[in-house]
C-alpha cells in the first residue's frame, strides 16, 4: 500500500493544486454484515483533501461500505475514521459535513428541483432567503437554474445528476462522496459527464471520493486510485502507476492487462514463461507483465524481426478484431495466446492462421508478485 | 429511530417496531382476531334451548352440518355447498370472460383515455351493494320488458320474474365482482410483453398459438390475481343471494346468517362459519400455488 | 395490424355491452326514483313525490348522517392506523414479520358475513358483560376500521417498497433527524398513498353492508341498513330515490377523481 | 336530540301511529326512536344478540311470549307503574302465554290469511288452496311467510289437521307439502305478512301471507293500487295471535318504558292506535272511540271465522329444535 | 448505394466461405406509421447469402422496422422482398423460414429451457422424439445443455442470450435475425458474447442479418455493414470501407471520427479548412476527414515537425485523458479543435497549455461530400 507523494495528472489552474493536508483518515476500519459477509475487512488510507480519488474494485468488494461508513450512514465494527482534524467515527451522519451523490442520484420525487438542492440547507435551519440564494448560486454555476422549477420525472438522466450533484455541493460539504454516479448511463452521456464533473472538481477544488467499478472511468478522472478486493486495499496509486506498475496480478487483471504469465524459471539471462523464453536482467518475482503497447506484430519474415535481436516471440493468428483506429490480434504463442494491437496505420493486416513475430521492447516489460 | 434501510436491531428500534405497528396490530387482534376465535369456539358448543350456545363442549354442531339431525341423515347442507361452489364458478368464469377482452381493449386503447375508462368500470362499485342489488331488482322483475321477453322465448314460465331466481344471483354475482378482475387484468395487459407475441409467430405460431403462448401466461398473474379477488368474496356473498334469489334457495352465505339472524343455532352456523373460513383459506393456498407453479411473482398476488 | 380490425370492432362492441351492463342497473333507479307510482312494470310519469317524502323522513336524514359519520370517522382512523402499520412494516422489514402479512390478510380474505357475526356475537357478549361494547355506531366503526387498515397498510407499504432505500440515506447526509426525515420526507413521500387509502377506505366502508348491518344498534342505521330493512318491507320507489342521491353522490366523486387525474397528468407534463 | 331521555321501541312495520308518538314525545319531553323487524324470529335473533340491553319496550307475539320469559330476555312488569292496567279487556287478563300479565300487557289482536289479486285469481276460494294447490294457481308468482310455524300451520291446515297441530309426524307431513310447493315453478319466494302487501301491489306476486290489520290499512291508504287485491281467512283455519308489550331484560329505561305501555293503556290512545292500524284493540276502555271499521270483518273477524283461529303453540327444546331443523332443510334443499 | 462485390474479412474455414448468391433482397420498401412517422423509405439492399450483415443506425432510423418486414412481423407498404429466390412480401411469419432473435429475448417465461428451443418446432408439428433431439444437439453445439431444464428467471443475462440464439438456430433457418441481442447488458458479458456470436455464425456458414446502434460493435462482427438513416441506406460495404472511405459526413460522424472539417477553400497546392491550411491534391469535396491515427503529435520544437515538411498543425493542448495504453489529446488549432492519440510507448506526455505541433500523412485525409 504505497501512499503517492503527488499526483501525476496536473489540476487545470494553479490555485486548485490539491492540498498537502489529509481529507479523509481511515485506520483499521472492520465491518462485517453477519459471520462470512465481510465488507471491510481492515481499511487504512489518506486520502489527500482537494484531491480527486478513487475507490475502484470488483461487484461486492466493500467499495459502497467504505462510502457508507464515511458518510456516517454505517458504523463500522471496529476501526476510526478522521475527517480533516475530527475524530467522526461515533458522529451521526446528519451531523457530519460529508455529501454523498448516490448511485441512481436518489432524489426526492416530492420536490421540485430547487426543493431538491435545498434541502441540505432547510434541515441546517437556515432562513427562506439564504436557502434561495444559495440554491441559485449553486444552480447556476451547475448549469441547472434553467431547470429549478421541474419535476424530478420531467428531468433526463444527465440532468437528474447534475440536480443530485447540486444538492449535495450546496452544503460546502469537506468531502463529496459518489458511489457510482454514472453507471446508470448509457455510453455517450457517460463519457460526457465524466469530464463535466472532473472539471467541477478541478474548479472548486474539493475532496471527491469517486466509486466505480470500471477502470477506464478511473483512470480517466482520477488523481489517485485505490484498489479494493474483498474488503481489503490492494493498491493506492495515480492511474500510470496503477498501470504501468501493478503491485500484484490483481490489480494487473483488473486494469485490463492481458498478458499476464506465471514465471516458469529464472537465470541470469532472462526469463521463461508459458509462451517462451524472454532475454534480459530481471527481478526476481512470480509474474511477469506485457502490455500491448510495448509489442509490434510483423509478418514471421519481417526484415525488422531479423533485426531485433533477442526479444521475438513467433506464434501464429489465432483471431482479430477490427476496431476502426486499430487491429487487436490473438496470437498464440507456446502454450498461451498473447494479446497484441496494431494501430491501422495504413500497413497491411494479417490473415487468421499467418505466422507472426511480437517484438517486445524489454524495458517496458513489468514483473511483479502475488 | 431505526435505520429504514438497515438491519440492525435493537431496543430503540423494537420500541420504535411496536410504536407503529401495535395500533393496528392490536385492533385487528383485539378486534377481529378475537371474535373470531370467539365464534370458532362456538362451533363447538351445544345448541341451548333457544339457540344461544352453551357448554359443554360437542360436536353436535358438526354433526348437523355433515347432514345428521333429527331426521337422521339428510343432504340438505351439501345442496347448500354445492350451489355455493356452482354460483361461484359460474360468476367466477362469466367474470373472466367478460373482463378478459375488456382489459386488453382499455390496455390498448389511448393513454389519455385509459384513466376515464377504468373509472367507468370501477364506479359503479362505489355505490352500495345493495343499490346495485336494487338497480337488478326493477329490471328483473315480473312484467318488465326483460321478463316478458324472457317469457316470451320461453325461458320462463309467463307472469314470471327473472327475479328472484338462480340466474339473478349469477348476474349480481357478476356485475358486483367484475371490475375485481378487469382491474389486475389490465394491469398485466398494460406491460404486456408484444415481443413474446412476435417471437411465436416468428417461431411459426398461428393466432391460437400465439396467444396461447404469447399472451396467455404472462397474464395468469393477473388472472390468478384476479380469481382471488373475485371467487373467495363471492363464496361468502350474502347480500345477492339474499334480495336476488328470493330466500329460497339458500347459499352458504345466509345459511350461515340466519342461524344467527332468524333461525337460532349459533354453534350450527359458526360451525358452518368455519368451514367457510377454512374453504376460503385452502381456496387461497390453491391459488397462490398455482400462481408460483405458473411464474407469477409473488407480488402479484395477495 | 391491418387485418386487427374484426378484432378490434369486436372489442369495441364488447365494451359498450360492457357500459351498458354497468350502468343500465343504475339508469334504472334513477329513472324509476322519479316513476310517480309504485311499480316497477310501469311507468306512469314523472314526479318528485318519492323525494318529497324522503326529505320528510327523520329517519332517513339520520341515515344519512349516519353513513356520513361512519364512513369518515372510520376512514379516518383507518388511515392513521394503517400508514403507521404499513411504514411499520417497511422500516423493519428485515425483521420477520411474516406474520404480520397474515394478520393483515386475514380482514382482506374473511367473509363478510363471517366477519359481521363474529363481531356480532362477540360485541354482544362484551357488552352483556361490561356495558361498553353496546352494538351502535361504535361498534360499527370499529368494525370498519379493522378491515379498512390493512388495506391501507398494503397502499403505503407496496408505495414505500417501491422507493429507492437510498433516498432514506439521502436525508441523514442531507443533515436530516429523525423527525425531519419524517416530516420532510417520509411523509409528503407517501402522501399520495395515505390519499389513496383514505379514499379506498372510504370506498370500502361506504359500499360495505354486512358487516355494518350485524354490528349496528338502535340508533346507527346507516343508508344502507335503511335500505336494506326497506327492501324486506317491500321496495319502494323511495328507495330508488335515496338510491339516486347516493348515485349522484359517487358519479360526482367519480368525476373530481378523474379531473385531478387529469390535472396532475397535466402538470407532470408530456 | 336535546330531549331529556330516549326511549327505543323495537316492532313491528306499520304498526303504531306517529301522532302517538309525537303525543308520547311531547307529554314526557322525550325522544322515541323505532326500530322494526318483520317475524319473531328476527325480533329474537335481534334480542339475543345484544338487543335486549338497547330496547326499552318491544312488542311480541304471544307464541314467542313464554321462551322470551324463559330465556330471561323481558322483565317482569311492575303493575305499580301501570295505572291503566284495569283497561285491559277480560279475555286478555290472564292469557295461558303469561298468566296475570305478569311480563306482558297486550298491544293489539288479529289473524293471518291470504291475500291475492282477484283479476289474476278470479276463482280463488277462502282456502289455503289459493296457495297450496297448483290447480288454482299454477302461473302467477307466490310467496310464503319466513316464520316457520306460521307456515306449517297453514300447511297443516291444508292437509286437514288443525292450523296449531303438533308433533314430528305433522310437521314433517307439513315440512313435505312445503317443499313440494316451494319446488312449483310460479313459487317467486319466502315474503313476510306485511311487505308481501306491497309485492302484490307491485304486481310482484300475484298471493301471499298477511295480516288482516295491514291489509285492511294499505287499502284505505290506497284503494287503487288495492283495487284488485282481497284478503281471505281460510276456512281450513289459521292463526289468531295477540301482540304484546313486553320491557327488555336489560332495557336501558325501563322507567320510560312503564310509562309507554300505560300510555297506550289509556283509553284514548288505545282508540288511536287500533283506528290507525285497523286491528282490533284488546283495551276495553277504548271501544267507544273505534271506528266503525273495527267491528266487522277483516278487523273483526265473524264468529264462525272465529270458531277457526288458533294461537300458534309455544315451543321449546327438541320439539323447536325439530322445527327449526325442519324449515333449515327446506329452505336449503 | 454501393455494393461490395467481396468481404474484406476472411471467414475462418475454407467451406464456410461467404456464398456468392443473395439470402435477401429488398426492392423499394416503404413503411409508414401514420403520415409522418415514415419508418422505411424505400429501402434497396442485398444481403449476400452466409454473411455476417449489420444494419447501423442511431435509434429510430428503422433498424427494426426493416427486420420486422424481413420476418414477416409486419407487412411494408410497398416494395417487395425476396428471401433466396422466393418472393415472401405477403407471406405470413409463421411460414417463413427466418427466425429472430429480439431485443430483450422475449424468451417464454411458461416454459422451461427446453420447451422455449423446441417451441418452433412444436409449432410445425414434430413428434417428441424428433424435438428432443434436435433441442439436444442445438443445445450442445451453444454449450447449454446442462440449462435444459432451468426456468428462464433462473438464468443469468448471457444465459438468456443463448437461448434466445438456440430457439431460433434449431429451426435450421435460412436467415437469422438479431435485433440488438447484446444491447442490453454490461460491457464485459457483451465483448465475450459478440465473439461467441460471431463463432457460430462462422461454424454454420447461416446469413446473419445483426441490428445495433453501436458502431464498434458493428466493426467488429461484421462481413458487411448498412448504415441506416431515416429510413434509408446511406452506404453499405465492409467495415473497413466504411471507416475508411465513408460516402458522407453522416457515415463519417456515425464511425466515430470527430476530426471532420468543412473544407472552406480548394485550390491546385491543397484545402483551407478551419484548422488552417493542408497541402497536397485533393479532390472536389465538401469535407475534409482527419482520422486520428494518421497524426502523430510533437513538441512544437521537435526536431521531426522541422523535417515532416507541409502539413503539420500547430496548436495547443485544451484537454487530455489518460487511458492506460493511449493518451488522448484535444488539441485548439485554428478555430476549432482536433482528437489525436498517442500511444503511451514509455515516450512523455504534454501538459495541458502545451503547445503542440500535429504532422500528418496526407495520404491518409479522406475528402467526402455531402
Ligand atoms: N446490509 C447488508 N447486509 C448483508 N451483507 C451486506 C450488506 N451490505 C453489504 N453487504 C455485503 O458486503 C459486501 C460488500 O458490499 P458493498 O455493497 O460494499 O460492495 P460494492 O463494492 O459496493 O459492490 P457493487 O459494485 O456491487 O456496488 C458484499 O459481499 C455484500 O454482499
Ligand atoms: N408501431 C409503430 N407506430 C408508430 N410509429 C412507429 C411504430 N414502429 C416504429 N415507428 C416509428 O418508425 C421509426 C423507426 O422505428 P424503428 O423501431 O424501426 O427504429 P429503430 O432503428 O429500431 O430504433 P431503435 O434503435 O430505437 O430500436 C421511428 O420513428 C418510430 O417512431
Ligand atoms: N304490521 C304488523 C303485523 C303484526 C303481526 N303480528
Ligand atoms: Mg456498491
Ligand atoms: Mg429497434
Amino acid at each position: 500500500m504505497t501512499q503517492p507523494s503527488s499526483p501525476t495528472v496536473s489540476p487545470d489552474t494553479a490555485d486548485n493544486t490539491p492540498r498537502a493536508d489529509t481529507a479523509i483518515r481511515l485506520r483499521g476500519l472492520y465491518q462485517a454484515f453477519g459471520a462470512d459477509a465481510v465488507a471491510l475487512a481492515g481499511v487504512d488510507l489518506d486520502i489527500p483533501a482537494g484531491s480527486f480519488f478513487t475507490l475502484l474494485g470488483p461487484s461486492g468488494c466493500g467499495k459502497t461500505s467504505l462510502l457508507r461508513v464515511i458518510a456516517g450512514l454505517d458504523t463500522p465494527d471496529a476501526g476510526t475514521l478522521h475527517i480533516g482534524a475530527r475524530d467522526v467515527t461515533r458522529v451521526a451522519a446528519h451531523k457530519r459535513n460529508v455529501n454523498t451523490v448516490f448511485q441512481s442520484y436518489a432524489l426526492f420525487g416530492h420536490l421540485d428541483v430547487a426543493g431538491n438542492i435545498g434541502f441540505g440547507l432547510r434541515m441546517h435551519g437556515h432562513d427562506r432567503a439564504t436557502i434561495n440564494d444559495r440554491v441559485q448560486k449553486t444552480a447556476a454555476f451547475i448549469q441547472i437554474d434553467n431547470l429549478l422549477g421541474r419535476r424530478i420525472d420531467q428531468l433526463s438522466g444527465g440532468q437528474r445528476q447534475r440536480v443530485a450533484l447540486a444538492r449535495a455541493l450546496v452544503n460546502e460539504p469537506d468531502v463529496l462522496l459518489l458511489d457510482e454516479p454514472l453507471s446508470a448511463l448509457d455510453a455517450g452521456l457517460r463519457s460526457r459527464l465524466q469530464l463535466e464533473l472532473l472539471r467541477i472538481q478541478r474548479r472548486l477544488g474539493m475532496t471527491f471520493v469517486f466509486v466505480t467499478h470500471d477502470q477506464d472511468e478511473a483512470m480517466v478522472m482520477s488523481d489517485y486510485v485505490a484498489v479494493l478486493n474483498e474488503g481489503r486495499i490492494e493498491q493506492v496509486g495515480t492511474p500510470a502507476t496503477l498501470y504501468e506498475r501493478p503491485a500484484n496480478p490483481f490489480v494487473a487483471r483488473f486494469m485490463g492487462h492481458a498478458n499476464l504469465f506465471a514465471i516458469r524459471a529464472r537465470d541470469a539471462t532472462g526469463l521463461t514463461t508459458d509462451f517462451g523464453r524472454l532475454a534480459g536482467e530481471f527481478a526476481r518475482a512470480d509474474h511477469v507483465l506485457i502490455r500491448p503497447e510495448i509489442m509490434t506484430i510483423h509478418a514471421a519474415d519481417a526484415p525488422e524481426v531479423a533485426s531485433a535481436g533477442d526479444n521475438v516471440i513467433h506464434g501464429r493468428v489465432r483471431e482479430r478484431l477490427y476496431r476502426g483506429s486499430r487491429m487487436e490480434y490473438t496470437v498464440a504463442a507456446g502454450e498461451t495466446e498473447l494479446v497484441v494491437v496494431d494501430d491501422n496505420r495504413g500497413q497491411g493486416m494479417f490473415e487468421i492462421g499467418a505466422g507472426v513475430a511480437l517484438v517486445m521492447e524489454t524495458t517496458g516489460v513489468v514483473t511483479l508478485d502475488g | 429511530m431505526a435505520d429504514a434501510g438497515s438491519g440492525k436491531t435493537g431496543w430503540r428500534a423494537t420500541g420504535h417496531l411496536l410504536g407503529l405497528v401495535a395500533p393496528g396490530v392490536i385492533w385487528i387482534v383485539v378486534f377481529l382476531v378475537a371474535p373470531a376465535a370467539y365464534l370458532m369456539s362456538i362451533a363447538f358448543m351445544t345448541n341451548g334451548s333457544y339457540g344461544l350456545p352453551e357448554l359443554p363442549f360437542t360436536w353436535a354442531a358438526f354433526k348437523q352440518l355433515a347432514g345428521y339431525g333429527f331426521l337422521g341423515w339428510s343432504p340438505a347442507n351439501l345442496y347448500v355447498v354445492g350451489r355455493t361452489l356452482v354460483q361461484t364458478v359460474l360468476a367466477t368464469g362469466l367474470v373472466v370472460v367478460i373482463a378478459y377482452p375488456v382489459a386488453y381493449y382499455i390496455s390498448r386503447a389511448p393513454a389519455r383515455l385509459r384513466p376515464l375508462m377504468l373509472l367507468l368500470v370501477v364506479v359503479p362499485s362505489w355505490t352500495n351493494q345493495v343499490i346495485r342489488a336494487i338497480g337488478w331488482m326493477n329490471i328483473l322483475a315480473p312484467g318488465t320488458p326483460l321478463s316478458d321477453l324472457a317469457a316470451a322465448l320461453g325461458l320462463i314460465s309467463p307472469h314470471m320474474g327473472l327475479y328472484p331466481s338462480q340466474f339473478a344471483v349469477a348476474l349480481g354475482l357478476v356485475y358486483n365482482f367484475l371490475p375485481f378482475m378487469v382491474l389486475p387484468l389490465y394491469a398485466v395487459f398494460e406491460r404486456l410483453d408484444t415481443a413474446q407475441i412476435d417471437a411465436a409467430r416468428d417461431l411459426g405460431a398461428g393466432v391460437w398459438g400465439a396467444f396461447r403462448h404469447g399472451v396467455l401466461p404472462q397474464t395468469l398473474p393477473g388472472l390468478l390475481a384476479g380469481t382471488v379477488l373475485v371467487a373467495i368474496p363471492a363464496f361468502g356473498m350474502y347480500v345477492i343471494p339474499e334480495l336476488l334469489g328470493g330466500g329460497k334457495n339458500l347459499m352458504l352465505g345466509s345459511l350461515v346468517a340466519r342461524q344467527f339472524a332468524a333461525a337460532s343455532n349459533w354453534p350450527f352456523g359458526a360451525a358452518a362459519a368455519l368451514i367457510m373460513i377454512l374453504a376460503t383459506l385452502a381456496g387461497l393456498v390453491v391459488l397462490r400455488r398455482l400462481g408460483r407453479r405458473l411464474g407469477g411473482d409473488a407480488g402479484v398476488m395477495l | 395490424m391491418k387485418r386487427a380490425s374484426t378484432l378490434t370492432l369486436g372489442l369495441r362492441g364488447m365494451w359498450y355491452a360492457l357500459l351498458v351492463l354497468l350502468y343500465a342497473p343504475l339508469a334504472v333507479v334513477v329513472v324509476y326514483s322519479f316513476n310517480s307510482v309504485n311499480s316497477s312494470a310501469d311507468f306512469v310519469g314523472v314526479s318528485l313525490r318519492w323525494y318529497r317524502a324522503l326529505f320528510a323522513d327523520d329517519t332517513i336524514l339520520a341515515a344519512a348522517w349516519n353513513s356520513a359519520v361512519l364512513a369518515l370517522v372510520s376512514s379516518m382512523l383507518a388511515t392513521a392506523i394503517g400508514t403507521a402499520l404499513g411504514y411499520g412494516m417497511y422500516a423493519h422489514r428485515a425483521r420477520r414479520l411474516g406474520w404480520l402479512i397474515w394478520l393483515i390478510y386475514l380482514p382482506i380474505i374473511m367473509p363478510d358475513i363471517v366477519y359481521g357475526i363474529a363481531q356480532l356475537s362477540f360485541f354482544s357478549r362484551l357488552a352483556a358483560a361490561t356495558q361498553i361494547f353496546d352494538l351502535g355506531l361504535g361498534t360499527m366503526i370499529i368494525a370498519h376500521v379493522s378491515f379498512q387498515a390493512p388495506f391501507v397498510a398494503l397502499l403505503v407499504y407496496s408505495r414505500l417498497v417501491g422507493l429507492d432505500p437510498r433516498l432514506f440515506d439521502a436525508c441523514s447526509d442531507l443533515y436530516a433527524n429523525a423527525w425531519q426525515r419524517a416530516r420532510f420526507f417520509i411523509l409528503p413521500t407517501l402522501q399520495p398513498a395515505i390519499v389513496a387509502g383514505f379514499f379506498l377506505a372510504l370506498t370500502l366502508s361506504i359500499d360495505d353492508f354486512v358487516i355494518s348491518y350485524f354490528t349496528s344498534g338502535p340508533e346507527s342505521v346507516t343508508l344502507p341498513i335503511f335500505i336494506w330493512s326497506a327492501i324486506k318491507r317491500g321496495i319502494s320507489p323511495e328507495i330508488n330515490a335515496i338510491a339516486t342521491l347516493m348515485i349522484g353522490t359517487v358519479l360526482a366523486a367519480a368525476a373530481i377523481t378523474l379531473a385531478f387525474q387529469y390535472v396532475r397528468h397535466r402538470q407532470s407534463g408530456e | 336530540a336535546g330531549k331529556a331521555d330516549t326511549l327505543y321501541l323495537f316492532s313491528w312495520s306499520q304498526y303504531m301511529d306517529p301522532a302517538l308518538i309525537k303525543a308520547f314525545e311531547k307529554r314526557y319531553d322525550v325522544d322515541v326512536v323505532q326500530n322494526y323487524y318483520e317475524s319473531m324470529p328476527e325480533m329474537f335473533a335481534k334480542l339475543q344478540a345484544g338487543g335486549a340491553q338497547q330496547y326499552d319496550v318491544i312488542v311480541p307475539s304471544n307464541y314467542y311470549v313464554p321462551r322470551l320469559i324463559d330465556t330471561g330476555l323481558i322483565q317482569a312488569l311492575d303493575k305499580s307503574k301501570l295505572g291503566h292496567l284495569d283497561n285491559i279487556a277480560e279475555r286478555f287478563a290472564d292469557p295461558a302465554y303469561d298468566s296475570h300479565n305478569s311480563y306482558t300487557v297486550p298491544y293489539q289482536w288479529g289473524d293471518t290469511g291470504i291475500a291475492y289479486n282477484t283479476d289474476k285469481l278470479p276463482d280463488a276460494p277462502d282456502s289455503w288452496a289459493i296457495l297450496f294447490d297448483p290447480a288454482i294457481n299454477s302461473d302467477y308468482p307466490f310467496a310464503l311467510a319466513t316464520d316457520a310455524q306460521v307456515v306449517f300451520g297453514a300447511a297443516c291446515a291444508w292437509l286437514g289437521k288443525p292450523y296449531d297441530c303438533t308433533g314430528r309426524d305433522a310437521w314433517k307431513a307439513a315440512a313435505r307439502e312445503v317443499l313440494a310447493t316451494k319446488a312449483r315453478d310460479n313459487f317467486a319466494a319466502f315474503n313476510d305478512g306485511t311487505p308481501v302487501l306491497r309485492q302484490l301491489a307491485r304486481g310482484n306476486v300475484a298471493a301471499g301471507m298477511t295480516f288482516n290489520g295491514d291489509f285492511t290499512y294499505y287499502k284505505s291508504e290506497n284503494p287503487e293500487a288495492f283495487k284488485n287485491i282481497e284478503f281471505v281467512v281460510p276456512k281450513e283455519g289459521t292463526e289468531l295471535w295477540v301482540d304484546v308489550m313486553a320491557i327488555p331484560a336489560k332495557a336501558p329505561h325501563p322507567d320510560l318504558a312503564h310509562k309507554f305501555i300505560d300510555f297506550l293503556l289509556e283509553a284514548k290512545n288505545g282508540a288511536q292506535l287500533s283506528n290507525h292500524t285497523y286491528y282490533a284493540s284488546p283495551n276495553a276502555a277504548a271501544r267507544p272511540y273505534l271506528d266503525d271499521a273495527l267491528t266487522h270483518p277483516p278487523a273483526q273477524p265473524t264468529p264462525e271465522q272465529m270458531k277457526a283461529l288458533h294461537y300458534i303453540p309455544s315451543l321449546s327444546g327438541d320439539d323447536l329444535q325439530f322445527v327449526q331443523q325442519l324449515w333449515t332443510e327446506v329452505q336449503s334443499r
